[in-house]
């Protein structure tokens, strides 16, 4: 009873939502990565088109070049596969405050019209309706990476006018832009349905794609304020049959190795 | 070729029971790989109460010890179970109040590191460039401070000086001396930073012998005991001596998410056991433990 | 497998020529083990000028680069002769004035370690306990702080950004990695608390293998230029590959003591040779190099 | 033509120095050692009374057992024979300034009337007649270790009425004590001719024992200001034939290894 296999060119919108990240990576940057959709990103960049891309987890595992994807963020394949290995305390001051990461994967419960983070709390922070995990590296990785690319999936509990508590910062409650030195922010979020970056002058996140299929309107409903959308949105390319058997071989290990 | 200094092999059931009173601030660190889950254990089964619990990264073993009632206090940075979401009985117990209210003082990962960092330094603070533009700097023990030089403005932070600090490494040597490799996270820090740390250790070895990157010594004199515990990271792993059990992890999210379901497991396998070895045994994990 | 962000394997002539401009700040680490002694006989070579030295332990290549009036300022905290005693190129700079005056500015160890650890993690300033009842503080960068949380004053010093790093290490890989072990100083810090650093090795090999304690690993993207440089670092020396030619550091101390001796030692020796293979034979050590 | 060797009851001015320094460190205690006579001594307790001495080197050594002494902080030799090395930034905040160093060992060029040492420069600091290594890990060693054994030869250029230059702090120039929280100080000054201690109440250096065969006056000769001599002036006992005997293998051994 062999399971079905889609058609390459058959996929799903999580896989158009990684593929388009890894797109973003290009070849030798120094990427600071969390698990998740991050990490497989950051993989699938470093399998295909950006063999040099340097990854970094917060574990202290550095350039770590791993055959299966991390359950976790400390897991041991990522030591394994390292450069080399550093303690917590040196990635975060060596590492990552002194500006040697070149682009900063986030992730979060909650994003607002200008791109802030919210990982803490849904509902307010002394009686919240929802503990979340709490800031992790977040917070810094949104200050000292040179740009951060946001990845997570649409929905208007998700994309709200302002978050609930500013976990990482991205151009501020009222968008009055990025703190000084800073960095850039995000300069992208990826969605499962498209593409938004902040508008250059109003810094507020603007649709500029959809993914194959899925309409501009689509988008606006699952958004949780009025969306700006660009006059020249364009369609995201299709994953090619590469990316796709790239990214399932990678994932079919993954899961042979975790489930052993 | 002891001296006063030198720690004695002991068992972590004394270990536990003389060094970690209640009320203590208990930090037991590890990032993922290292976890000292036996110690926690031996913590609930010893019924320990009030305590400050630290930690960078709150995980499994966390939950156990809130969801049983053992802290009154978390000062953490991430609190999740990684891979699979959330810690229902740190959840429970911020959101409901369950088995009691849970005070807490949350940092970034950052702000924590250069807080243990601060307190294995022996200075009262740290800087950091940290929690800009966020909420977090309004929750959180911090302050701002002037650079006497460049007039920039950089992030405070406290030392953080557990009580006590429990980790789990890979060997000790007879001498008590211990070594860890692979991903050592705070641990280091954390040991020094603390007036009395605890480490159980895979196995007492004749020489401290690396097997992989990032080789930590702590020298036996920084300790204040050392406690053989084969397994005693399980479900979280020793770098050349276990993996890391997934499926206990996932499990997890299943057993914690109702009181009921938590407490008798609670009963079953962490009061209704002695030690490491039967705990083992009644998860169903003991081969080749013990 | 190389990328742009990649450093090329380079010729030390070549590094040294294009990366190390008159009038940088240059710091030339290694704590008695490494010492990039064949970098700095290349920048006498090519008549460096108005350098600003930077070396917790300036010893006998600064002693040689002050002599020859390479630097215009010393920036230190132990200027000797390892075991052996004065430097006398340095005493007569600061002493005499020759070859021409050479400005100070000293702090202890600690502070000198604290400042390329701020460097190297990007923050203006460290803090420490230092500097408490000497007249060192009057005569460094130095300010105090108030503890936010506890009140107690500490130390201030500025971080350290030098131009440009040199320092030796035994190992780099095809792509520009570098490794190092034994003892490595303050070689991490200020290696990456540098806008510009090159590495002179001891060898090129397929894969980073430590043979000895405390490896420290230095990616490719960020160093400028790696340079071969087998012996690079004689008279210290490189664990593994070398050991310290002791009877050179006695040597020294007459061939420093006058003015004359030391012109003409520098004009056979460093100035009339091309590289360091032919540097070495020239000091009869040319044996096992190159 | 075998050279002439001494009766082990014969022994040099130097010896007795060491010996005398040696036997004031206590098994297990955690020592911050200098090159020179400071090795010596420590080396010599730890292969005699003191086997568990710990032994730090600024170099970043910990818990190193040389067979031979060092020529310089940084031999190869304390690399291989320690328990593990760091890096420099770590030894100095993780070990000393941490408060981890029970003895640490200072030598300088002057020492005061209250303790207080100079390696920094003889003269004027803007135009010195010598220009001294200057400080590297001392002023630390100074306030951060326990207490501090101070060993220096004694003569009236050496044992001057005040310091030129205090590169670390004894009881402050004028006597007026310890920093706040900054460990005892010396304790003792380890001389080749005695032993100083200071003051409990003035905190001024006074001569507590002299080695075998000097006398009182002796010392106060060779010290440049109007030295105390306490009303009970022990003396020293001599080297025993088996601390003259392991000092001397050490010497021996640690020539042979350095002009190999």
């Amino acid at each position: 009873m062999a399971e079905l296999q889609p058609a390459p060119s058959s996929y799903s919108s999580d896989e158009m939502m990684t593929v388009t990240a890894a797109r973003f990576l290009s070849d030798g940057q120094v990427c600071f990565v969390g698990i998740g959709l991050p990490s497989e990103a950051a993989n699938l960049a470093r399998l295909s088109h950006a063999p040099n891309v340097v990854l970094i987890y917060e574990s202290g595992t550095i350039g770590t070049r791993p055959d299966v994807l991390p359950l976790s963020i400390g897991d041991g394949e990522l030591a394994e596969k390292a450069e080399f290995v550093v303690g917590v305390p040196e990635v975060f001051a060596y590492w990552l405050q002194a500006g040697r990461i070149d682009v900063g994967f986030l992730s979060a419960a909650q994003i607002d019209r200008f791109g802030n983070l919210n990982s803490t709390v849904v509902g307010e922070y002394e009686a919240p309706k929802v503990r979340l995990p709490g800031a992790g590296g977040a917070p810094e990785i949104a200050t000292s990476a040179g740009e951060v690319i946001v990845m997570l999936r649409h929905s208007v509990r998700a994309f709200v006018p302002s978050v609930d508590f500013v976990t990482s910062v991205g151009f501020g409650r009222g968008g009055e832009g990025r703190p000084e030195g800073a960095g850039r922010g995000p300069t992208v979020v990826i969605t499962d349905l498209g593409v938004l970056r902040p508008d250059e002058s109003s810094n507020e996140l603007t649709l500029v794609a959809t993914h194959p299929g899925v309409s501009g309107e689509e988008v606006r409903v699952k958004t949780g304020w009025d969306l700006e959308v660009a006059p020249d949105l364009a369609v995201t390319d299709p994953p090619t049959d590469q990316e796709l058997e790239i990214l399932r071989d990678l994932k079919t290990r993954t899961e042979a190795a975790h489930s052993g | 070729m002891e001296s006063s200094k030198q720690v004695k092999l002991t068992t972590l059931r004394d270990a536990i029971a003389t060094l970690v009173p209640d009320g203590a601030t208990v930090a037991m660190e590890g990032f993922t790989h290292l976890i000292p889950f036996a110690a926690g254990h031996e913590i609930i089964r010893q019924g320990k109460r009030d305590l400050i619990l630290v930690r960078m990264t709150p995980d499994v073993i966390y939950d156990q010890m809130i969801g049983v009632g053992c802290a009154r206090k978390l000062v953490f940075s991430w609190g999740g179970n990684p891979g699979v979401g959330s810690l229902h009985r740190f959840r429970d117990a911020v959101e409901h109040g369950h088995p009691h209210p849970l005070e807490l003082e949350e940092h970034s990962h950052a702000g924590m590191a250069a807080r243990y960092t601060a307190g294995a330094s022996g200075l009262p603070f740290a800087i950091l460039r940290a929690y800009i533009g966020t909420d977090l700097a309004k929750h959180t023990e911090m302050a701002t401070i002037r650079c006497p030089f460049t007039g920039e403005e950089l992030a405070a932070v406290p030392a953080l000086s557990p009580d006590v600090t429990i980790i789990h490494a890979q060997q000790a040597d007879r001498s008590g001396n211990v070594g860890m490799w692979g991903i050592t996270g705070v641990q280091k820090e954390a040991a020094l930073a603390a007036r009395t740390t605890i480490v159980t250790v895979e196995e007492v070895v004749d020489e401290l012998s690396p097997r992989g990157p990032n080789h930590v010594v702590l020298p036996s004199w920084t300790l204040a005991a050392v406690a053989p515990v084969p397994g005693g990271a399980h479900p979280s792993y020793a770098m050349g001596y276990s993996t890391r059990d997934n499926a206990f992890y996932t499990g997890w999210d299943e057993i914690s998410r109702d009181r009921d379901v938590f407490d008798g497991w609670v009963e079953e396998h962490i009061l209704g056991t002695e030690d490491h070895v039967s705990y083992m045994e009644s998860i169903g994990r003991g081969e080749g433990i013990g």
